[in-house]
């Protein structure tokens, strides 16, 4: 079958030694410690005495080749050609020069690039497709990253914050955003809508079937052919049936809303990692700057910027003081919806007496 | 004089040792009676072949559906006839014992004249629901004790799927920690329902249990389907002349350690006296002429540790009530489940707060009886149908304090979210 | 269908009032603080001043009617005939002076009845029935508490612990006993051996069926007879199908066997409350002394008592070590029988990169 | 020059405020691409209806059985015509990064080059998944751009169900808190399974995530099937210098509430120096002449915070490794689960370490593709067949680190539990 002109590929997967900046292939493995010097950039020190300043600026991530390129240009003038991204498409300089750290924040700010995100700031929310690429957004992520991170320019160029913030959007229930301090996320709100005429020629009806987490749908026939029915009162409007069966239509511009989640917690720092939880719902899906959601967003934060304590993650702030005064300093409604009732809820009940008021 | 012992080898070696020997005491028993005579070698079988005897049965009193614990020996010879034929039936009756399992020795001698003429003389203080158990009795017999104690002032305890005998600590009566009279809502609550004790009708079993505060001396967290835990909504108060005595005999080390280091929230600081905030929500004690303790009382979540350390020096609030928390249950059959909380805070003050209480209860009962599937208990059911449906049917309005953390997964079904909202609101506008 | 003879019962749940001790009635709701002047007395204070000295001691709880008018007679002569039971069947005789208190303690110890089980002391083990009474027992009660508080006679007459410890046993998995800082469990280990002769006349199947926690019940015909068939590889040897249908004898003098848990807790004082938790197995079920389990529940109770800081409980004592010191300390091995499965098992995995060396 | 821009009112709002804007990217593309044009007008018909209009199918590339994402459009006329006609197929290719994601700017030219050539001139750096995303290409210059990647010496990342691109954190590269080689764990993980990664196979998805400490910050306990977590096994090592530099920085007030009060497990203390315990676990790090920090790193769990708040005073130990968790995902379809601990420490040194990783790794990917159901992730494996199940599949022993409590709940099965003990009891003694 193979088609003889077809090149095969080369399977295998490279080190990173070509592309580590000198000074970190020289004390790798090594390092001693670092400061911050101020927003944006790192300082470390190695055992040897070796330093490195380290400068973190704000990128789009979906990025055109000519930003690419100024980025490319930048890092040749200042940085040995050497450049970094972080897990949150922030692109890292790394200089062996002090006198370097203030030409180089010049220049990326001349050119739009914010330089921060380091320490007890809020850094780049974590990035999805959305409308731009996915076959299966309730919203856009480009577009929601964007308008949040204008809202939040200041809180990423300044380390003001108790700890690092951490923040994340999904287009979709599946998250694939990630747990965050504050995430966003799309919550439908109603049962997908069948298009029966398509079910039979596009969906593994058994597999569509399976993947519904709360056993709503079963086969049916509809006008005499083979479709899916849904049982709209088991219904819990997660759209996991959507991407294996497109006619299962879970998104609506009205009805696909957006929830804020807050206090995830990947790292182990203090207390253990934690998921996030929902505090708000039924936001509107707003384009093209969703301003509903961006104001509950600052607002959380602003609650948690004036009253945690240092070092003070957003979940051990709430840990701190408590669910009820959560809602209290952010003024958001504690609904009903926000009672787990999923596999394991009593372990999110409070079982104790230990109760505030 | 009853008939010849048994051999009892084995139980004869739990007359030794210090602690009291129930065996002794059944000796003593059988001195005059061949039923316990036969129930010594009854349990001496088992002891040997370490297996059990005994199997129900239905046995009860006029009147009543249950509150009798049916035994019947199974201990036979090939005829099928008892071995131990003076101990072949051995039922228990259950009595509910006055709140708090208070008694004057009067009241004690009648239950022991009763049970000697009537039973085998052998009386359990108390069972772990809290019954008195008189304990061994014939299927003939249990009328007639049971007329005798009735007459008492005493009344049947519950068994069965039907509420059950409900328990309260010594509290009010002794305790200083006490944040509500227990022994009225105890009272109050077991008249409502005798009905539900006396004749089994409920999907399965419903126990109250009532504390006086968070330490819960009555494990009502884990054992009762609604527990009744006494808390308070204002400040702790303090008692300086105690605060410096406390400080004083313990100092500073036991105060950090033992006491602030404690607090699950960190609500206590050491403050110099003249830094003590005077904010509303916080109280302070006085360890010293400079020094104070200083508590937000935003912060507390009356779990009673500091109380407990500083008794006397710190205080419960004046604004009392209680904690209601529903579906303890031991593991049948998804494990154990403690209570939740299902009302933060209920006034327990005046008496139309009681009357509120019971009112509280039999909506629970209610909706328990309607919703609950057979030998289901409160824990399952709402572990089945989610808190919020149990919550919504027995009409009480959500709030923070009912969970650890809100939910962290998208499972759930918002579509009256908006309604929701303007619901809260609207009580807020009309609360302000 | 009523007998005309018989008497119809008075309904009727008393107060408690007229069985108040004096010094109770006068100072109801209204005591300011108290202390304990030594092991087994409590010296409490109301605000208007008075004082009573409740006396705590020791009883085996199935007591003979001899038994129980000694200690009314002992009532009588110190305590204005008034006494109250413990949740924990211990007697308290409340005295309003203070010079009665030594005299009743010799009384008492005269008599037999251990004075102690306040404060930071073991108290009386909590109780059920087991072969002296209940159908479906695996083990005695009455027994192993007897041998269990001989054992501990020191702990509870003196108050040396970090702080109180609450013991319970079960003579079946049901756990009547409940919650405890150590907690004795028949813990069977093999499957039901039905006796099919009787399945049809005594057990309503589709209870027993439904009854099953894992589903392991189905109905089958054995020997021409409507029976029921246990499919072994899914039971878990609960018991729980014994008692609906005792034809499926769950006890066995060899197979039963006991296990030891730990860190139960109901208070709500620092920590929320807990479960206890499994940490040792398979112990022989070895009446009339249990001495297996005996010297095993000492062995974690002289760990606690040396590790642990004032005023935790057990469970708090662990929580602050971890559990692979606790087992390190208690030199009891950790099997994989304790790494949960049942439902919600993930939350009691370790979710974090917390570990200790 | 490209065609006339569709007009684009809701995007054109995103071009305004301070944050980099994705919009001026792409028309910046779009002054050359009637592509890109085509694109934009895509999605701004889904701004405008509030819908996505992509949906998936199938393209490759030679070779390989994934790691393209296709997309086609379905904004169609009546006829069935894509409205946007030049933006019809709009695929992505993903390419896995270099270990760290370190470039240099020759190599990222050269990826701008190739995808300006072949495809729309959009890059994502990068995917949630750490995937350099190429993204916009039709379905026929998708093979001709991946022939220029693979000669460039990138490899294609994953989709679908297999093995997924890893990701590593900057460690060793930058970081004075690694703890073992990320770089080299994961290049030889994923050079392990690069079949696994290019011919989807598995039940579904898995993949790996490496960070260098308990910090984290590769997010992989939540998103990893296999999260590589570096950690220590002897003391925290210790700098008096740096200690008192940081102490006079500071002072004691930070140094009790941010350092030693949030401490998870009251590992440390503050001691006069003299009285620092001299035992083998504990160490200390001076504060000024008098005075010490104490570490009992029996307590410690290596939650990484002290270390980040007195970095360089306090360094990770000598004995450096890893904790091995599996299970992270998101919350299909049981609700999102952690990793858990199933090896608490893998020692990560020497080659040999690198290459045992390797092998655990390769025994757990064996493991899950044999016994997970379609579309089940290893986390809701292991909660559908039990954590002891998976632990003796793939070999590994049983450890109380594995747990933040024993079951409370009777519902096991023990027979075996003789045998177990005997097996402990042999392995402590041979190990003695
Ligand atoms: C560059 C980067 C790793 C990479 O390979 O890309 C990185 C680098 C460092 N992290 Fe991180 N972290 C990076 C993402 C993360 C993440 C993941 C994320 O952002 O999604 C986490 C987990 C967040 C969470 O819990 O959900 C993370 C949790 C931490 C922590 C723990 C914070 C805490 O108290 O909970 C530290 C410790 C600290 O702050 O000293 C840390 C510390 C550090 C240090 C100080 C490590 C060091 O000694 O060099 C680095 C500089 C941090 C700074 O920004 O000031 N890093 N760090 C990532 C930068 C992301 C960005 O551009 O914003
Ligand atoms: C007598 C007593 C033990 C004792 O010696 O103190 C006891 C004895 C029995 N219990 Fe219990 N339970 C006793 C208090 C408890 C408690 C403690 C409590 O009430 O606070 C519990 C745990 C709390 C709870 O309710 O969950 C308890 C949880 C059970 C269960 C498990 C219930 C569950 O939902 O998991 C059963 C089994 C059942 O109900 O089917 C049970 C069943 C039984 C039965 C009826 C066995 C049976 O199903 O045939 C036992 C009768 C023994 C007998 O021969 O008298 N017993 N049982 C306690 C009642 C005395 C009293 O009335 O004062
Ligand atoms: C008499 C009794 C209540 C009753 O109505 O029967 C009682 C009485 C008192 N309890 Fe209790 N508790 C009693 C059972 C309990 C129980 C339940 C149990 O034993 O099964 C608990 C819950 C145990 C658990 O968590 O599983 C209990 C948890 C407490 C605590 C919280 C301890 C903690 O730190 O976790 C306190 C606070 C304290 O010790 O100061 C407390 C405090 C007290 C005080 C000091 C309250 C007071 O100010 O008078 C009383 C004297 C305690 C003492 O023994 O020194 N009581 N207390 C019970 C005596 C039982 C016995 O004979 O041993
Ligand atoms: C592209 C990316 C978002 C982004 O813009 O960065 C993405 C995009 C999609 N994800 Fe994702 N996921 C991406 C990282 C993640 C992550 C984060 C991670 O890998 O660390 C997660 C959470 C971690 C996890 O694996 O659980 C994630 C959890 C999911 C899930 C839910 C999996 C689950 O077990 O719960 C799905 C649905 C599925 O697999 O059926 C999914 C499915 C998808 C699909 C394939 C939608 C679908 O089923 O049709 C999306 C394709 C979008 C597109 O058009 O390209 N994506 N997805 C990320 C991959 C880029 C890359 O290769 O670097
Ligand atoms: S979150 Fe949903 S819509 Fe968004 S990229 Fe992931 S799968 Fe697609
Ligand atoms: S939206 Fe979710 S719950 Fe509803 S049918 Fe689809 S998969 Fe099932
Ligand atoms: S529960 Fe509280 S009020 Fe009741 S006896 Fe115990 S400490 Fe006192
Ligand atoms: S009662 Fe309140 S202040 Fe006191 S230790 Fe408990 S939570 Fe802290
Ligand atoms: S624990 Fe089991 S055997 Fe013991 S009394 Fe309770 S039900 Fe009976
Ligand atoms: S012992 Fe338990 S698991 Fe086994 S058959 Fe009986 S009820 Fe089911
Ligand atoms: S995970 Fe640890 S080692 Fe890796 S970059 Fe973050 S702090 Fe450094
Ligand atoms: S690293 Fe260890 S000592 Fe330091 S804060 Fe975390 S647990 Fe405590």
């Amino acid at each position: 079958m193979a088609q003889p002109q077809m090149r095969k590929p080369v399977e295998y997967f490279l080190d990173n030694k070509k592309y580590l900046h000198p000074k970190f292939a020289a004390n790798y493995g090594n390092w001693k410690t670092h400061d911050r010097p101020r927003p944006g950039v790192l300082h470390h020190i190695s055992n040897t005495g070796d330093q490195v300043w380290s400068v973190r600026a704000g990128t789009q991530r979906q990025m055109d080749v000519h930003t690419i390129r100024l980025l490319c240009d930048i890092a040749d003038k200042f940085a040995e050609g050497r450049v970094r991204f972080t897990i949150r498409s922030n692109i890292e300089y790394i200089l062996s020069e002090e006198s370097k750290v203030a030409p180089l924040i010049a220049e990326l700010e001349k050119n739009g690039f914010p330089v921060g995100g380091t320490g007890n700031s809020v850094s780049m929310v974590a990035h999805t497709q959305g409308w731009l690429h996915c076959d299966i957004p309730g919203t856009d992520a480009s577009g929601v990253v964007k308008s949040m991170m204008d809202v939040l320019y200041d809180e990423f160029k300044n380390e003001d914050m108790p700890n690092r913030v951490r923040l994340s959007t999904s287009c979709c229930e599946i998250n694939c955003g990630g747990q965050a301090d504050i995430a966003v996320i799309i919550q439908h709100t109603k049962p997908p809508k069948i298009n029966h005429d398509l079910v039979a020629n596009v969906c593994e009806r058994p597999a569509v079937v399976a993947r519904c987490p709360v056993a709503a749908i079963r086969p049916a026939l509809v006008n005499g052919k083979p479709s899916l029915e849904v049982d709209e009162k088991k219904c819990i409007c997660c759209g996991a049936c959507y991407p294996p069966c497109p006619p299962m239509q879970i998104n609506d511009p009205e009805h696909s809303k957006l929830a804020i989640w807050v206090g995830g917690k990947n790292s182990n720092a203090r207390s253990k990692p934690t998921f996030h939880k929902m505090v708000a719902s039924g936001l509107p899906n707003n384009a093209p700057r969703w301003p509903e959601v961006n104001e509950v967003v600052k607002r959380i934060l602003m609650a948690y910027k004036a009253d945690a304590r240092p070092w003070e993650r957003m979940a051990d702030w709430i840990d701190r003081i408590g669910w009820p005064r959560f809602f209290e300093k952010t003024d958001l409604p504690f609904t009903k919806y926000m009672i787990d009732d999923w596999r394991g809820s009593r372990y999110n009940l409070n079982a104790s007496a230990h109760v505030r008021f | 004089m009853a008939k010849q012992p048994h051999a009892t080898p084995m139980l004869d070696q739990l007359e030794t040792g210090p602690w009291p020997s129930f065996v002794t005491g059944l000796k003593r028993l059988a001195k005059d009676k061949d039923y316990v005579v036969d129930l010594l070698g009854h349990l001496e079988h088992s002891y040997t072949t370490r297996k059990g005897y005994w199997k129900g049965g239905t046995v009860g009193v006029f009147g009543y559906g249950g509150g009798v614990i049916p035994r019947f020996t199974e201990i036979k010879n090939e005829k099928g006839e008892p071995t131990f034929k003076d101990a072949a039936e051995f039922h228990t009756i259950r009595i509910m014992p006055p709140p708090g399992m208070h008694y004057d020795t009067d009241t004690l001698r009648k239950f022991c004249d009763i049970w000697e003429k009537h039973g085998s003389g052998l009386i359990a203080l108390h069972g772990q629901s809290g019954d008195i158990m008189l304990q061994g009795c014939t299927t003939e017999n249990v009328q007639k004790a049971w007329d005798e104690i009735n007459e008492m002032g005493f009344d049947m305890g519950g068994a069965g799927p039907a509420v059950r005998t409900a328990m309260s600590c010594v509290g009010a009566a002794r305790c200083e920690q006490s944040c509500y009279d227990e022994a009225q809502a105890h009272q109050k609550i077991v008249n409502q329902f005798l009905d539900d004790i006396h004749r089994p009708a409920l999907p399965y079993k419903f126990k109250f249990k009532f504390s006086g505060c968070g330490n819960d001396c009555m494990n009502a967290i884990q054992r009762a389907d609604m527990a009744v835990i006494g808390t308070w909504r204002d400040n702790i108060k303090t008692d300086d002349a105690l605060g410096k005595k406390w400080f004083a005999k313990h100092g500073m080390n036991e105060l950090v350690n033992d006491v602030i280091g404690m607090c699950p929230t960190r609500a206590l600081q050491i403050k110099d006296t003249k830094d003590v905030r005077k904010d509303a929500h916080v109280s302070a004690v006085a360890l010293n002429d400079s020094q104070s303790l200083e508590i937000d009382n935003k912060d507390c979540v009356r779990c009673m540790h500091c109380l407990n350390v500083m008794t006397g020096a710190l205080n419960v609030g004046n604004d009392k009530g209680a904690t209601i928390l529903v579906g303890g249950h031991s593991h049948l059959k998804i494990g154990a489940t403690m209570g939740t909380v299902v009302v933060p805070f209920i006034s327990l003050k005046k008496d139309e707060d009681y009357e509120q209480l019971v009112e509280l209860a039999q909506t629970m009962i209610d909706f328990f009886a309607e919703n609950a599937l057979e030998h289901e208990r409160t824990g399952e059911m709402i572990e089945r149908i989610g808190l919020v449906n149990f919550l919504e049917g027995v009409g009480l309005e959500v709030d923070a304090n009912m969970v650890t953390n809100p939910r962290m997964n998208p499972y759930v079904r918002t579509d009256g979210w908006d309604e929701e909202v303007a619901k809260i609101n609207a009580k807020k506008k009309a609360a302000a």
